[in-house]
């Protein structure tokens, strides 16, 4: 039973917290933003980070890496590695740009969105994505997760 | 002082070897007062004894400090020296204005105050925490590195709070929850998906740390702690609770936290922290400085449970002694161990390999490499070997 | 933040009640970066919990301070808030310069560096001291008195060191010896007198506190810790051991620390700390904000072993309950007891009650006044009464 | 077996460590006093603290409370409560003076000392004490010592 402590919570009162986005999209807010717009934030916002194109600098590359997990030099970025796109607007909308976490719109990071998808080859220069859209920009890395398999190392005998 | 078995000498001792032993000046004055300070510190002959990046970092807070294993004795972190890794700094939250919402596929979403989660009943547990990330020897690390270097991304602590199968008890779960997303209140809003196995499996919503409050770095005023599970799932300053019906696969799981395989797949949710252990003394920085008896120490865990078996070999893994444990031996907290050791001047490799109480047995560093290659970054548990030379320098032999 | 469970409140939380959550400051920017401090201090916000001195001593050298365990959770005491009691302040010893004694009715008299100590077979142990002048309440205190007040000269660490067993097996017992003289490097060279069944019963020559180094108010670099025996023969700042067949009579151990009965007589050599407890929480000072649920917690412990069971009363001892003990329940080490309680808004009166594994049941100050009177300062073992008044404050009523 | 950690002790090394005394005289070192110079050491040492006649100040009181300790205040003072003489060189010799501890010679300690017990009615005016005397001060309390026969408290039924 209940102890009946605390205070219930109304989504009204919880709204400007429950900003998470899943991988399916559910979360998404009401919004629109384009590759042309999001390159002009980027540029402004983002790129003294991760480079002019998303290359990285001092922050990590965002874009290229392709077909690189495999080899000696994996290059892990949006487009080489992450498996839903939606997880980049709840990434960059929760904690970018780094010296000013959730101070970016929805439309906003629609757009910068559309600019990394964009870099990265995922959508067309002239996209525009929303919470429909976005979700459904197909990840060249979908499937390449697994599940944990552990303990993986046979056991050998002690000696 | 440098570690006590040996390290950094400071200038040969004035009073040994050279006459009778003197009466000091702190023996004929009066020492300072009580309460200063009131919370106190360590002495200023520790000034050295401090947690330290093992490089300095683009951005600081987005980074870790590692504990100084060669230093500390026992099992328990002093929270002063606890690992650190944050993503977006420290924040210096309120607890007056620190808030927990809970809520998603549950009957009656809550908002708590500290003050209400205070009200809980609570649960104590020495635990440690492990960052996935601790202990980067895939392919060997520098000879330089000390243990603070190599596995410092540990730490162990009382920790008290609620059970977060308590809080959701509180709020009703709906029957499709499976999944609960944890939120930070820090500036990367930091999120773990964490299953619903792990977080009835004794998972805490802490509020105090070896008897304190938290520490700010350690999640000042609230944090989860997750026995067993990677460090980074612990979200600190926890915010927000959300049950969902499946994972929110966020940036920390997947994009990070996820094991780069040799064929290019990634292990994704690989949560546990594996069967470990580490010699922290003599270790790398060390300085036997004469032949004689030594005692080799070091610390072994398991995310799985209690720690079984140590064994140390101080030729390389030819031959094999088992350590004695110290008591108690806690499930999922650090266990200390020790042998006795007769350093004979020669070269030595010292290693420890640890099994727990599933009979999982700590893999070397090729059998981890032969199965995982070289590129899964997360959750090395292999064993470290620490070379000794003849002239008593103690390196990392990886 | 003062008191979980109540304390005094700050203004009312800005966020609760007053319609959306909003997104706090640390929320929108970068927190403090890795290592600032590389030594990390407590939040600024629990600025209030801290060692204090019961009354402003005439002497701050020759005085003490108690722990605050009105704020503190599980058993762990940091080091921060370890208890003080200090008859010439606190010296400022440098490890290098320090030395240990050992000599006597022993073979082989010898003089130890800390590195030397350091090489020794180490032991850890989560033991309690306790100052046996804790808790004066032999006529009863001051109603305003909070648990700092009336039990704060209690504390718990993890000690490591070296078995003072080891030490003089290193330089071999003569027959006759019985007696062990401990003094300190302290100002006041404090020495005690300790008969070789103590020094033989597990008493560590303990060089670390909490993982690290001793701090320079509990010995730094060494001390004796005696387990379960009063704090004060624990001697700090240990220089030097000396062998003997009788007790030295030091004026510690004649004109302090021995327990004056009604008859004029005094007990001497009254060594074991016996079982006792007290509720923590809620405790003095705290305020009740609402009726409803509240968790009662309370540590206990006994010099003579472990804790069997706690029970506690919340209508002055008409009823009793069984607290549950958190595990693990280690002998001689501070155990935590909680007890769940619905406060009606009416008076209470809040008792907890422990025995210990020898079938010892903690006394109440009426039994301890009927067969030692009121004179005898040290080893106050009773019952503490909280009161709980109908406005939710809670006070001393001894 | 021994380890063979450390440094052997010689007794020249160790000496000015090896300052106990116990209460038969064992360890009293060489030397003399008499209550005349102790009370001048004692008005110049002591006194800011004690008291001038040790009836105690900020600090303890030396002397007095006979037969007060089986009253409702007991006094406990050098003469009234401790049990050996010897125990006040030891201690005098290691603390006191308060601010400046093992500051005083060995003469010096003998003659505070012997001007204590004077206070305390225990030895004439005109004595003078040395390793010889000093054990031999006859002290009130003497017998006053019990040893501890805890548990003392008779169990009761718990309810
Ligand atoms: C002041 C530097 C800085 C700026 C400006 C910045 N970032 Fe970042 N970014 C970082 C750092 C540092 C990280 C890694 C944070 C961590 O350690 O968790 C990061 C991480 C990321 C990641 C995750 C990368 C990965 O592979 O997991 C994305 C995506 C990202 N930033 C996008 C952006 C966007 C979009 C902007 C502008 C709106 C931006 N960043 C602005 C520093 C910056
Ligand atoms: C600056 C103050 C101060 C001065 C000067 C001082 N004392 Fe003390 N004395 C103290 C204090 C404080 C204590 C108690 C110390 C403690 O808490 O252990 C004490 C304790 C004592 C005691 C033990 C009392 C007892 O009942 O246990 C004796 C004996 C004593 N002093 C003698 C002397 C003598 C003799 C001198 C001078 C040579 C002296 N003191 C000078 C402050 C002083
Ligand atoms: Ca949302
Ligand atoms: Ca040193
Ligand atoms: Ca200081
Ligand atoms: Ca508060
Ligand atoms: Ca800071
Ligand atoms: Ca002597
Ligand atoms: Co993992
Ligand atoms: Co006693």
């Amino acid at each position: 039973a209940p102890l009946g402590i605390g205070h219930p919570a109304t989504q009204a009162e919880i709204a400007l917290w429950d900003i998470d986005v899943r991988a399916d999209g559910t979360g998404l807010p009401p919004g629109r933003g384009s590759v042309a717009q999001g390159r002009e934030i980027f540029a402004q916002t983002c790129s003294a980070c991760h480079g002019e194109k998303g290359q990285g600098a001092e922050a990590d590359a965002l874009a290229g890496g392709k077909g690189t997990l495999a080899t000696a030099k994996p290059v892990k970025t949006v487009g080489s590695f992450w498996p839903y796109a939606a997880t980049l607007f709840d990434y960059v909308n929760r904690a970018m740009p780094f010296t000013a976490p959730q101070s970016l719109s929805p439309n906003e990071v629609y757009a910068v969105s559309a600019y990394v998808l964009f870099l990265n080859g995922l959508v067309p220069e002239d996209a525009s994505l929303d919470a429909k859209s976005l979700p459904k920009v197909a990840m060249p890395n979908r499937n390449g997760f697994t599940s944990d398999p552990r303990p993986d190392i046979p056991p050998v005998a002690r000696n | 002082a440098a570690g006590l078995v040996a390290g950094a000498a400071g200038p040969a001792a004035a009073q040994q070897g050279s006459g009778p032993l003197q009466v000091p000046v702190w023996t004929r004055e009066q020492g300072e007062g009580i309460a200063s300070p009131a919370y106190g510190v360590p002495s200023a002959f520790e000034k050295s004894v401090i947690r330290k990046p093992r490089t300095p970092p683009k951005f600081p807070t987005a980074a870790s400090t590692g504990t100084p294993l060669q230093h500390l004795h026992g099992i328990i972190t002093p929270a002063g020296l606890h690992y650190e890794r944050h993503h977006a700094g420290v924040p210096a939250i309120d607890p007056e204005q620190h808030r927990l919402v809970i809520h998603g596929l549950v009957e009656r979403p809550l908002i708590l105050t500290m003050n209400d989660i205070a009200r809980f009943p609570s649960v104590s547990r020495l635990w440690f925490l492990e960052c996935s990330g601790n202990t980067p020897q895939w392919t060997g690390g520098s000879a330089k590195w000390t243990v603070q270097e190599t596995h410092g991304l540990i730490s162990c602590s009382e920790w008290t709070g609620v059970r977060l199968s308590t809080l959701l008890d509180e709020v009703g779960l709906k029957p499709e929850a499976r999944w609960v997303l944890a939120e930070g209140a820090d500036g990367a809003a930091m999120t773990r998906s964490i299953p619903l196995d792990v977080v009835l499996d004794e998972a805490l919503v802490a509020y105090a740390q070896n008897g304190e409050h938290l520490r700010p770095e350690q999640g000042y005023p609230l944090r989860l702690v997750l026995p067993g599970i990677e460090g980074n799932m612990s979200i600190k300053w926890l915010r927000r609770l959300k049950v969902g019906d499946q994972p929110f696969q966020s940036r920390e799981e997947t994009s990070k936290y996820t094991d780069l395989m040799p064929d290019g797949t990634a292990r994704q949710f690989t949560f546990v922290m594996e069967t470990k252990s580490v010699i922290t003394s003599p270790s790398g920085g060390h300085q036997l400085r004469e032949k004689g008896f030594y005692e080799i120490r070091g610390l072994a865990w398991s995310g799985r449970g209690r720690i079984r078996s140590v064994d140390v070999s101080t030729d390389g893994g030819a031959t094999w002694r088992p350590a004695e444990l110290q008591e108690p031996v806690l499930s999922r907290c650090l266990t200390r161990f020790r042998v006795p050791w007769t350093w004979d001047g020669g070269p030595a490799l010292l290693q420890s390999r640890a099994v727990d109480e599933t009979g999982y047995v700590q893999p070397s560093r090729q059998q981890l490499v032969d199965v995982r290659g070289v590129n899964s970054q997360y959750h090395f548990n292999g064993i470290q070997t620490w070379k000794v030379a003849p002239s008593g320098e103690v390196t990392n032999a990886a």
